[in-house]
């Protein structure tokens, strides 16, 4: 029998059609459906001035916004050749941690609605504002911050700032406890989450799955270690990994994360309070304007001194290893943008770690994907 | 009946009232016959049960008791499209708690009230939307939550969105936002539920 | 991993299939190949040079030809490879990277269906993102994006 | 405790109304309508009515009552705006469902799609007439009121697989299926567990089980039972941690996908009557019904309404406990819930058979006194 899980089903945590085969409660073959949420992100791109690309990539993964603006930006620099200062490369370490944070308090609060808890959803709900409120402080915003530019960032911290993260931090490191406890402690945990989605560490590699999924497997892979961007060369924290390659171990994988979020966070806020600076380029070009400001006539005029690049970015998202390709060929717009999603990949890998488990078992399964369908269809 | 004659090889459909066949087999079962008597009987019944209570008891004292049991008590359909979901999900969350208005989101769309757009709506998805729309039992609204819904937002000139979902059905309260924080969205529920009022039913 | 050694150690798996190795920013090389080789390359850049994980399949419609890039990772030398090809726009068609990277199906899926580039003996080509009814492929460069009230109308034609 | 009851409050109203309309009409109207048939008749009706109404505002503050406490436990407030402090909330999501329009899917069973859900509502309501409150407050001492209850409270996953077979329906199949596995499973620790109680006091009248529990309540020595039965009716009532054939999670909404407006109410309605009837069995077969705790000063004791105030107390509490149980634990897997209820709970009641057994042999317990002789 084949049943349809979307795209309106409390499983799907987005806009996706998950088709799937049953034998009884068996799991017998399954085909997800994507593109409900496909909005031509990259042909709308094609249109845009360069700083106002970063305005779409906070809607493609509407979870990580900071972290997709960073991964735009860096691939963007590089085609424009240009170089943002130390201060700004601290600051988007800081905002990809603290977006960690976010992320992935608010995949804790799905997941756990998958298995069957409803309080805990509230709590990571409660403590996700608390992370948010700090975007909105420096940022303005609570999802959607436009903050990255090319060249650095649109304004530095507020004042105070750093105070406020330090104290949200411990509170919110405080709670990771509860949260461990909630789901840890609870036989019925174990039983709903130990050995189901098993995805091994070769089939991982094999299906370009990433991120927590991957670390799940045991397999010390960390973009932020292995091809460290920002100030990722800069603050020490560990890799979380975890063996099992079960839904377990990918929740042991978020939370370790989480806890080495606020580790490097706390580290790039003592760097932050010492290390005043400026946090945009100061020579960039006229035509790229100025934060707030549109491109003007000269920017028309100065035409044929448009650089000409590729820009090639990889980074650690929430979700996994998002990479993103940029395409100068001299003028105000890119000439073709192309975004890799984790996630994409993840749901893509389906077929492989659902099929055997029971109908059950989707939830919790997927949950622990982590799926944001923005990043995916784009 | 506009005036011109009925064709004449038209079969005849016997309805309740009509003479029927007396000989051999009679073109409608019996029972079908005495059912669609009931049928005609009901509205009629209902109509004159409506007379006897009055315009003034119905207007006075059901209508206001009913309305506002409805506009107290909407049920949005637990749908997540993009962004706006996520602070949708917020709005439930324990700073903003929506449940104190006694919203209540039901996975199904047949034990719902309200749908709340909350996202992009591509074409692809846009028959599985009316499709919605259309399971959800009459008295229902629309909330057109973002940019997106409203009008096709940052993407509205894209080729896979739909420019405003009022495109496809019909919505009663637009919320500005990209996304809507979650009072914006507490304020357009709000603002529906004194629509309820003015209108009346 | 250095352009040369590349060169040295795909020169001779491929011969003149091989069309040039050239340093690329921030990664390892791009390699740029003729779409004949392209399993064997595959198989080379995968099993001997070490480069397991595909990251992404892409392609760019350059209006008198399509690019088709690829973009593996090698854990142990901890750096992405880009791979591309040059196809005419007239016959876009190049061999499927899937028997050697399962993760490959749904990029060639996305290629396919957003640029118009064929993928040969791909299990199961067909649209991902956008319904199956859209005949018009938009990354072209001759698609344009409308305002939405030409599109309305568009619409309300057919 | 004596005095007023419930049956003689509506006897007397009864009587009272017939007299009144009898004054005023002729001679042989008014002698019929004032002869002992029809003031029985009267009565009885006066006294459904009374109990109808009762346990339908009872289950509706039931809803507030989880509503509110939930919220609690999740930092939230819950219903706030309807009524004071929301009181009303569940009273507007009523009527509004009642204004609903009702419809049925093209291709559903119409006999089903419409008997199932009233099926399910009756059945859970009848239940009502059977479990006394206090004492003078049942409809009747039946001597095997404890075995009806069960076995009127076992027809739910009859009436559950049938609406959800005729809504034609994928996840409502599924989610039938599983309440009826899961319904049947259960029934059978339950029963033995009630066993366990009905060894103890001898008796399967509800009555004579509560005036056994005068001394000491059951839930201490028979606390095997009464943690058998407790997971019995969690798995009865569908809640958390057992509440698989509504995982909203992988069927939507469970078998009742299909079902809007009115008879979704009833649904939602009778889920909260047999949420209400399971703590009541609790509190009546383990907490000592409407006996008090024996600090209670005895002038409280005697006043009128004390046993139902008390008893109605102890149900919430049990109630309560369950809403604590949802709040805090995730759910399990069809496999698992039938797993633990055939391979753990079947042993454990018992194994709380034997050893109310050995209660009632050896008849004395340390810090509680002696039992009674078997049938007193």
């Amino acid at each position: 029998m084949w049943i349809n899980m979307g795209p309106q089903h409390p499983m799907t945590h987005g806009l996706w059609n998950l088709r799937v085969r049953i034998e009884g409660e068996i799991i017998e073959e399954v085909d997800p459906e994507m593109g409900y949420l496909h909005r031509g992100i990259e042909k709308i791109s094609e249109d845009r001035h360069y700083n106002e690309v970063i305005t779409l990539m906070d809607r493609t993964c509407y979870v990580a916004g900071l972290a997709w603006e960073h991964l735009y930006i860096i691939a963007a620099e590089q085609a424009l050749h240009l170089e943002p200062p130390e201060r700004a490369q601290y600051i988007r370490t800081l905002s990809d941690e603290l977006q960690r944070i976010a992320s992935h308090l608010m995949w804790y609060a799905a997941f756990v609605q998958d298995i069957g808890l409803m309080t805990p959803f509230l709590y990571a709900m409660r403590d996700r504002d608390l992370v948010l409120d700090l975007f909105q402080s420096y940022t303005g915003a609570r999802m959607t911050y436009e903050y990255n530019r090319v060249g650095g960032v649109r304004n530095d911290l507020p004042t105070g700032f750093t105070d406020r993260t330090r104290k949200v931090m411990d509170w919110i490191y405080a709670r990771f406890v509860d949260y461990d406890h909630l789901c840890l402690d609870s036989d019925i945990f174990h039983r709903r989450c130990d050995g189901i989605g098993v995805l091994s560490a070769r089939d991982c590699v094999d299906w370009g799955v990433t991120g927590p999924m991957l670390r799940s497997a045991g397999v010390r892979r960390d973009l932020r270690k292995d091809r460290p961007y920002a100030a990722y060369d800069r603050v020490e924290f560990d890799v979380a990994v975890a063996d099992g390659a079960d839904v377990t171990a990918r929740y042991l994988v978020r939370m370790e994360e989480m806890r080495q979020a606020v580790r490097i966070v706390r580290q790039t806020l003592d760097w932050l309070d010492k290390n005043p600076g400026p946090v945009l380029a100061d020579r960039l070009p006229r035509w790229l304007g100025a934060p707030y400001a549109p491109v003007g006539r000269e920017g028309y005029l100065l035409k044929r001194n448009f650089p000409t690049g590729r820009g090639f970015s990889s980074v650690e998202e929430p979700h996994g290893e998002a990479q993103a390709y940029v395409v100068n060929t001299g003028g105000e717009h890119p000439y073709r943008v192309k975004f890799r999603s984790p996630v994409f990949a993840n749901i893509a890998a389906a077929q492989k770690y659902l099929p055997g488990y029971r109908v059950a078992d989707i939830p919790p399964i997927m949950g622990s994907v982590d799926i944001c369908v923005g990043e995916v269809d784009r | 009946m506009s005036g011109s004659a009925p064709p004449p090889s038209r079969p005849a459909v016997p309805v309740a009232g009509d003479e029927l066949p007396m000989v051999g087999q009679p073109a409608v079962p019996f029972i079908e016959i005495e059912a669609l008597r009931a049928r005609e009987f009901i509205p009629a019944a209902k109509e004159a049960l409506t007379d006897m209570i009055g315009e003034q008891a119905q207007g006075k004292l059901i209508r206001p008791v009913f309305n506002w049991a409805g506009r107290n008590s909407l049920f949005p359909l637990h749908w997540g499209l993009a962004c706006c979901a996520i602070e949708f999900a917020a709005a439930f969350g324990a700073r903003w708690d929506a449940e104190r208005f006694g919203v209540l989101p039901r996975s199904s769309p047949r034990q719902c009230d309200l749908l709340i757009v909350n996202g992009t709506v591509t074409w692809k998805v846009a028959h599985k939307l009316i499709t919605l729309y259309e399971q959800i039992p009459e008295p229902k609204w629309v909330i057109a939550m973002g940019n997106c819904a409203t009008g096709g937002g940052p993407f509205r000139t894209a080729y896979s969105v739909v420019p405003g979902v009022d495109k496809l059905v019909p919505v009663d309260v637009y919320i500005a936002g990209c996304p809507p924080r979650p009072e914006a969205m507490l304020d357009g529920i709000l603002k529906l539920e004194s629509l309820i009022r003015e209108r009346g039913e | 991993m250095q352009p040369d050694v590349l060169r040295e150690r795909l020169g001779p798996i491929l011969g003149p299939r091989l069309l040039a190795v050239e340093p690329f920013a921030g990664t390892a090389g791009r390699v740029r190949f003729a779409r004949e080789g392209a399993l064997e390359l595959f198989r080379a850049v995968r099993d001997t040079l070490g480069y397991r994980h595909l990251a992404m399949v892409g392609a760019i419609d350059w209006v008198d030809h399509r690019e088709v890039f690829y973009v593996a990772w090698s854990d142990e030398e901890r750096d992405y490879l880009f791979l591309s090809t040059d196809l005419p726009a007239s016959d876009a068609h190049v061999e499927s990277a899937t028997p050697v990277w399962p993760a490959a199906n749904w990029h060639e899926r996305e290629a396919f269906e957003m640029v118009d580039v064929r993928f040969d003996h791909h299990p199961d080509l067909r649209h991902l993102l956008t319904p199956d009814e859209y005949a018009f492929h938009p990354l072209l460069r001759s698609f344009k994006l409308h305002e939405p009230e030409e599109l309305e109308v568009k619409t309300r034609n057919v | 405790m004596t005095g007023a009851t419930l049956y003689s409050v509506s006897a007397a109203l009864s009587a009272l109304l017939l007299g009144a309309v009898a004054s005023i009409l002729p001679a042989p109207v008014s002698g019929w309508l004032t002869s002992a048939d029809v003031v029985t008749g009267l009565a009885v009706l006066i006294f459904s009515a009374i109990l109808l109404v009762a346990s339908m505002i009872n289950t509706i503050m039931l809803i507030w009552f989880e509503r509110k406490m939930l919220g609690r436990f999740m930092d939230r407030r819950g219903a706030m705006h309807v009524g004071y402090a929301g009181l009303l909330q569940n009273f507007a999501d009523g009527l509004k469902l009642f204004r609903k329009n009702t419809f049925r899917p093209q291709e559903a069973d119409s006999l089903g799609f419409y008997a199932g859900p009233t099926a399910y509502m009756v059945t859970s309501m009848i239940l009502f007439g059977v479990l006394p409150i206090s004492t003078g407050w049942s409809s009747g001492a039946l001597p095997l009121s404890l075995l009806l209850a069960l076995a009127i409270f076992s027809f739910a996953p009859l009436f559950i697989f049938v609406s959800a077979w005729s809504s034609n329906n994928k996840y409502s199949l599924i989610g039938g299926m599983r309440s009826a596995a899961q319904m049947i499973a259960y029934e059978v620790p339950i029963l033995l567990a009630v066993v366990a109680v009905v060894i103890v006091s001898g008796s399967f009248d509800l009555n004579v089980i509560v005036n056994e529990q005068q001394n000491y309540w059951f839930w201490f020595p028979l606390l095997l039972a009464l943690i058998v039965f407790v997971a019995g009716m969690l798995a009865e009532m569908e809640r958390i941690p057992f509440d698989l054939p509504e995982a909203e999670a992988e069927l939507v909404e469970g078998w009742n996908t299909e079902y809007g407006g009115m008879l979704f109410a009833f649904f939602m309605l009778a889920d909260y009557v047999r949420a209400l009837i399971g703590s009541i069995l609790v509190v009546l077969l383990f907490l000592g019904g409407w006996t008090m705790p024996s600090w209670v000063p005895a002038a409280a004791t005697s006043f009128p309404l004390a046993g139902i105030f008390w008893f109605m107390i102890k149900t919430y509490a049990v109630f309560g406990l369950f809403v604590w149980i949802r709040a805090s634990l995730p759910r399990v897997r069809t496999d698992q819930l039938l797993r633990v209820g055939w391979n753990r709970m079947i042993p454990l009641a018992l194994l709380s058979i034997v050893l109310a057994a050995v209660l009632v042999t050896v008849r004395c317990l340390p810090f509680l006194g002696c039992v009674p002789p078997v049938g007193g």
